[in-house]
């Protein structure tokens, strides 16, 4: 493995960017910005969603070409003329949307742009093993021959950094890595960051996870609006002042208290299981029981590919009739094996991944807002643009969406952005019982303020939550309940005293917690 | 070709006044058969050495309301008279007619249009034609054998007429049309027709095809399951570069032409715009290509 | 929100220019190209007469309507290749309805249209239900509807002229709703079938930019899984799109077989390929998730006013084929977008 | 990973019917299945005798030379109509070359090659640089194509009856190179044209199976832009593609020039239809980034056998249709799977 190889210790600046500036048509996204990376150091890249860091590292990255300021590397100047041109310099990136290829193998795109080539013939056979070897150095260990496709998006992950690490890397740049990962899997990334670190490595970090931060970061780098706020070693920068460098204004504490108000049942599984990959194979969610009350927030936790995304999906009716067991909506048997009917009796799915099942993405911010609310908006089907238009406004303020307007393309807004218009679209509805899975992922501390006060109002009101997170401090904070998956059966159910970070690993292992399993349907 | 004299009815365009140059709209329904490139290229041959012709030639590409746009974009253009060759009787009907009665005298070439509304009509019979070919067959089989009949579109009234002239002219013999296939005038199908029926007969003594370039493909394929010197093959046409040149080469045992009138058509037009009488209809003659005469220049049909 | 007063800053000749850059821009763009075409090549003035205007727009109406249902049926991401072969099928049947069975208007027009409507229900039915893709759905409707043509009629055209069982021939006047279809009104200034065209056109936009449906199509071709999961009825609007593609197929075979005043078993063949052209070169993506009936409608005049201008001045079939690959071309790429 | 001892615990019955719910085992079921019609509808036994396979493949294999092209095309999810044009004016071209000016095969077979090139360079230079949607961009060569076609053989056939300057016509030998396309090898076995398709279509396999060039095309149809982040050569690569799609078609104009001893400027018309028709029987997805050539041979078996099946039954042309239709959407239905 070529990162395996030592690098003396530096503490000189392996990488310099000087007055980068970059427009998309009329827009300014960045705004002579100063940027440098020593060896040996994790430098974290941080703001509020759309403070440009995914632009800034795609400059660095020779995606997008710069409109003023200068690069150096290794005290050369850099100006890499494209992707390839990066990569040969020795710059990695991980970028933040995934960039493999769902229907090609994992050797395959593990060697995208670089395969091993005998006179431009393929060498599969080298190129698995290698490709092997790359991924065992990340610690992950698959049938390298398998499509893409066929891995959860945690492992699809994983098999990004390990695409990004398959080549020398003097600068490796993550563009919020541990969005899709759980905790086990962001430790395994942990200690890879420390490895290369200790290798000389020069590393970007960009993420939205405090924790993540404080664990992590050798120096801090806050964006806002496209300008740089500051620098300055993590040491002397406290959460809250990072906060307020991100922000602009203090946010106050990070998760706003909540008061329990249990009220009657919403929903209540008994046996509840579900065959997403056909009747023949193994249940991914097997036998589940548990039960949401009004103004409750169920935590669901486990590891990646526990099947909390399939227990959603098949209470939402997404799979169909692939379900068994029984699922009753306010004490009526309710098994939907379409989303319209789970819609129709007050339920509502924010999915884990919005740009392939939230949002059409080449519509406007109203298109999306208002899609799942059309039947309301439209009487006797014909549409009327001008109550579209308020009813987006309406449902994307409280939000504090940021966007040029509400005619934009949804593809063209930041990651957070997103994620708040598709829970926008279905806030709309004034559902009874909310699906949550990772609501927050690629979203910045502010907006993860708001949305928890907004769950807290919401709950208050009178909805139930059931969320699925992998950021363990949300799933402790928030939750009243968690009940934790282990290959789709449920291990545990813990109160939010009973629950502790430690307590629910076990259980999400497969260990301790196991006594508990009965007591899964009673609250 | 021996013009016909029938009794018609008078035309309406009276004899005009001798112009310098006169633009005659020529519209053809489907350049994509080389029958009707040759027709052009008649056309156009005749009116070469008649320096006041001037021959505009659009195209319908298949298509008879694109056709019927030719009509229309011709009488409005003011042309001194319209040679057409319709794709359909029925639709073109009143658009030749509306041309007419506007008083620009009208060729219809080949293919009919309904009612007598239109100068002259110039074609062969193919109903006719098709019967020749059975007589010629019936004897050249002497009465009996097993025949391939490879047709053409048979949406079309030339496969209709050549089908069903053939099934008269064979009728009260002992000819056996063992495989019948629509080739839609295409060599490339006809060859593929013809290796299904070389598969599953071992005796064909002739091949009857609605074109020579069935013929020629029907050839390549017997000729490839080394079969071709037991058969016969007998195309229509007779274009001089196709099945003319085969039964010279010793191909096609037999071609029949189906003259393309564009000769005719255009000594018809000088005589209307010199204001000449012209009969109402004139049904071209067609010869028989054989190889006893085809050095001769082929033989009239009775 | 800020774009109201950037665009109120920018002032007219700014508008315009960004007007130029949108999708309507840049097909207007295509469209003006194809007629200035026209201005320098008008074929001793032909172009300049109102006639050959009212004759390119009665000629290109077929093509129009076919535009039209395609429309809805890209947009979802989708192709119907059958569109041709239900026209050839619904003009013989309606041709044998009205002349030789003696029906009337009012009989044979909602049969020939429920034609349409299952053959686009069935292709409709393979691609929303079965899952399979559209272009080989309907690339087997397409076969289908042919053959069915051809046997409806013995392979015959329908005209008529129709066989007793002597096999003599007997001649029937021509249907009156054939003659209602084939003339023009409001003044004799409009042909009727640009009139249906109008009519198609404007039901499909509608339904397109102003119905829940329409909605629910740009939805499914954006981003079909985001659409089921916001519980949209995904099997049933695309469906849907079929069958209305189907039933304006039905339309322009009724307005072919007055046109011809028969029904032609082979009519129609390479029509669904025109239409096509004729969406996208308006710049509605294959994608699907883009465009509409408005860019069809430009689609649709420049294909057929390139059409008029070329047979108008006789191009011969070489130059013809060879300037439409070349003007297509050209007028696309002054939109460039791709996938 | 858990699949590796489930399929060593699944045994023998298991492993096949796990293959036969891969694409490789679901495209074969159809193929199959046609064959099962040829078995029962076998024409007095002829469906029996090896003559009518060897001529079966021969016929096919002008389609499967494009259709090998045409998988390249796909994968990357773009689409190219002009292979029927462009084998034409391949055909036209060489048939000219060889027959009227008397060319050597050395010479012409290059040159014949290098027009195909050029045809499909300038589509993928359309597609790929500029960005125009594939479907329009060959839509508008295949019109150009055909066009160059009818002139450079001024509409006729070129065939070895050439007219002299006083309209006489001369007969000339069929080149050698014709006869030796046009005849079988390996004892009388083989045709040359399928040895040629089979040539044509390891080339393919091994370019996109074994090549680097391979995987960006699989890259580009999967996801545009993530080929892009990877640095690959999106713009040459999906170039190539076009181009290696117009060699094809000219080889396949060459092949078929060769049997049919002459130029057609009509040849091919419709045979980019049946070339993507094998392709999507076989299970490529029309999406691109999914697929192959195996696939795509499978395909072209299905339809080919289908094509002879309904020929040597001598089925009449409507039900020939009618079937075609229902067997296709048979056929594809037993993969369900679709965009
Ligand atoms: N291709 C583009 N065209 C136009 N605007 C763009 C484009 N890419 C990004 N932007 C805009 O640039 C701004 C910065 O985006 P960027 O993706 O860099 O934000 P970010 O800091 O990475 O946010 P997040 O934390 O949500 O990922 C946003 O306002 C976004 O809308
Ligand atoms: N497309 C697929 N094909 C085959 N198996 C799949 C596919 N998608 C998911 N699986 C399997 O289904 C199971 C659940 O996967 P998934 O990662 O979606 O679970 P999850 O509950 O969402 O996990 P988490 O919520 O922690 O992200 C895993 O065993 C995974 O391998
Ligand atoms: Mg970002
Ligand atoms: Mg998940």
């Amino acid at each position: 493995m070529s990162f395996l190889m030592m690098h003396p210790a530096q503490t000189t600046s392996v990488l310099r960017m000087d007055g980068i500036g970059m427009r998309f048509g009329p827009v300014t996204v960045l705004d002579d910005v100063s940027f440098d990376l020593r060896a040996g150091e994790v430098h974290v890249l941080a703001g509020e969603n759309g403070a440009g860091k995914s632009t800034l590292i795609k400059i660095l990255a020779g995606v997008h070409r710069p409109c003023g300021g200068t690069m150096t590397l290794d005290g050369c100047a850099y100006a890499p003329a494209g992707p390839n041109d990066a990569t040969h310099r020795g710059v990695a990136v991980v970028h933040q949307e995934l960039s493999l290829i769902p229907a090609m193998s994992v050797a395959d795109n593990l060697f995208l742009g670089c395969e091993r080539t005998r006179g431009g013939w393929v060498d599969h056979a080298s190129q698995h093993a290698a490709a092997r070897r790359a991924l065992a150095g990340i610690g992950l260990e698959l049938d390298v021959t398998r499509a893409v496709e066929s891995f959860p998006i945690g492992v699809r992950q994983m098999i990004e950094i390990g695409k990004a690490l398959a080549h020398e890397a003097r600068v490796l740049v993550m563009d919020e890595p541990t969005s899709a990962l759980n905790a086990q899997e962001a430790e395994q990334l942990f200690a890879l960051v420390a490895l290369l670190k200790g290798r000389g490595c020069g590393l970007v970090y960009i993420t939205h996870k405090m924790e993540e931060i404080e664990r992590l970061a050798d120096r801090i780098t806050v964006l806002r609006d496209g300008r740089r706020v500051g620098t300055a070693p993590r040491a002397e920068l406290p959460m809250e002042r990072l906060v307020e460098w991100m922000v602009g204004r203090e946010v106050g504490e990070r998760f706003p208290r909540h008061a329990p108000h249990a009220g009657e049942e919403l929903l209540r599984l008994t046996g509840f299981s579900v065959f997403s990959g056909g009747r023949s194979a193994r249940p991914t969610v097997d036998g589940v029981s548990l039960t949401v009350r009004r103004g409750e927030i169920v935590g669901l936790g486990g590891l990646q590919g526990s099947g909390g995304s399939e227990l959603m999906g098949g209470l939402f009716g997404a799979y169909g009739a692939r379900t068994s067991g029984t699922a009753a909506v306010r004490g009526r048997a309710a098994r939907f094996t379409a989303p319209r009917q789970a819609i129709r009796a007050g339920l509502a799915y924010v999915t884990n991944d919005r740009k392939a099942s939230g949002l059409v993405l080449d519509q406007t911010i109203v298109f999306n807002a208002t899609l799942a609310d059309l039947p309301r908006l439209s009487p006797f089907g014909w549409r009327r643009p001008r109550a579209e238009r308020a009813a987006a406004r309406e449902a994307t303020q409280p939000l504090q969406l940021r966007a040029d307007s509400l005619d934009m393309s949804v593809g063209a807004l930041s990651g957070g952005n997103q994620q708040k218009v598709v829970v926008a679209k279905w806030l709309r509805l004034g559902p009874d019982l909310l699906l949550l899975d990772e609501p927050t992922r690629g979203i910045d501390v502010g907006a993860k303020r708001e949305l928890y006060s907004l769950l807290n109002a919401w709950t208050a009101r009178g909805m139930g939550i059931l969320m699925i997170t992998s950021e363990m401090p949300e799933l402790l904070a928030m939750s009243d309940r968690i009940v934790v998956l282990h290959r789709g059966r449920a291990t545990a159910t813990l109160t939010a005293a009973e629950a502790t970070a430690e307590r629910v690993l076990a259980a999400a292992m497969g260990q301790g917690g196991a006594s508990r399993v009965t007591e899964a349907t009673q609250s | 070709g021996k013009p016909v004299e029938q009794a018609a009815p008078a035309t309406p365009a009276a004899p005009r006044a001798a112009k310098a140059t006169y633009t005659i709209g020529m519209s053809q329904c489907n350049l994509g058969e080389p029958w009707r490139v040759q027709m052009n290229a008649d056309i156009k041959a005749a009116a070469e050495p008649h320096p006041e012709l001037k021959v505009v030639f659009k195209d319908a590409q298949n298509d008879t309301l694109r056709q019927r746009a030719h009509v229309e974009e011709f009488v409005s253009a003011g042309v001194d008279l319209i040679i057409i060759s319709p794709k359909e009787a029925q639709p073109l009907t009143e658009p030749v007619a509306k041309a007419y009665q506007s008083g620009i005298p009208v060729i219809v070439l080949d293919r009919a249009v309904l009612g007598d509304q239109y100068t002259c009509f110039i074609a062969a019979d193919n109903r006719k034609i098709g019967k020749a070919a059975g007589e010629w067959i019936k004897q050249a089989l002497g009465g009996k054998g097993k025949v391939v009949e490879l047709k053409g579109l048979m949406t079309s009234t030339p496969g209709q007429d050549r089908h069903a002239g053939f099934l008269e002219g064979i009728a009260g013999s002992g000819i056996e049309v063992v495989f019948e296939a629509d080739m839609k005038w295409l060599e490339p199908d006809a060859r593929k027709e013809m290796e299904s029926a070389l598969a599953r007969f071992d005796a064909i003594d002739l091949v009857y095809a609605h074109n020579d370039p069935g013929a020629h493909g029907a050839y390549l394929a017997a000729k490839a399951a080394g079969r071709d010197s037991s058969i016969r093959f007998v195309g229509i046409d007779a274009l001089p570069q196709e099945g003319v040149a085969y039964v010279a080469q010793g191909i096609l045992a037999a071609s029949f032409q189906y003259p393309t009138g564009g000769q005719e058509a255009i000594a018809t037009a000088l005589q209307i715009l010199k204001g000449e009488p012209v009969p109402k209809q004139i049904v071209l003659g067609s010869r028989l290509f054989t190889k006893a005469s085809v050095a001769a220049g082929g033989e009239d049909l009775p | 929100m800020t774009d109201d007063r950037d665009t109120a800053a920018m002032g007219f000749a700014g508008r315009v220019f960004r007007w130029l850059g949108s999708p309507t821009g840049r097909a207007c763009l295509a469209l003006a190209l194809v007629l200035l075409v026209g201005f320098v090549f008008h074929a001793d003035g032909a172009f300049y007469k109102a006639g050959t205007h009212r004759d390119a727009l009665r000629q290109t109406s077929v093509y129009g309507i076919l535009a039209a249902g395609m429309t809805l049926v890209i947009v979802t991401g989708g192709i119907d290749l059958a569109v041709g072969s239900v026209l050839a099928l619904v003009s013989v049947c309606f041709a044998t309805l009205t002349i030789h069975w003696g029906w009337s208007a009012w009989a044979a027009v909602p049969l020939a249209l429920l034609i349409g409507a299952l053959c686009g229900g069935a292709s409709g039915l393979a691609v929303a239900s079965w899952r399979v893709q559209p272009f080989i759905a309907t690339l087997a409707m397409m076969a289908l509807a042919r053959g069915l043509a051809k046997y409806a009629s013995g392979g015959m055209k329908v005209s008529t002229a129709v066989q007793e069982v002597d096999g003599a021939y007997r001649y029937v006047a021509v249907p009156a709703v054939f003659r209602a279809i084939d003339t023009r009104i409001l003044g004799d200034n409009v042909p009727v079938v640009t009139a249906i065209f109008a009519v198609c056109f404007g039901l499909a936009w509608l339904a397109l930019a102003r119905h829940r449906w329409g909605r629910q199509l740009y939805a499914i071709g954006g981003n079909e899984e985001a659409a089921r999961l916001s519980g949209l009825p995904v099997v049933g609007a695309k469906f849907a799109a079929y069958v209305a593609s189907g039933l304006f197929a039905a339309v322009a075979g009724i307005c072919q077989a007055a046109q011809e005043q028969q029904g032609d078993p082979e009519a129609g063949a390479g029509y669904e390929l025109l239409a096509i052209a004729m969406v996208v070169v308006g710049g509605t993506s294959l994608m699907g998730g883009r465009g509409g009936l408005g860019l069809t409608l430009i689609g649709i005049l420049t294909i057929g006013y390139l059409e008029k201008i070329l047979s108008i001045n006789a191009v011969p079939e070489a130059g013809r084929l060879m300037l439409t690959g070349v003007i297509i071309l050209a007028a696309v790429l002054t939109q460039k977008r791709g996938r």
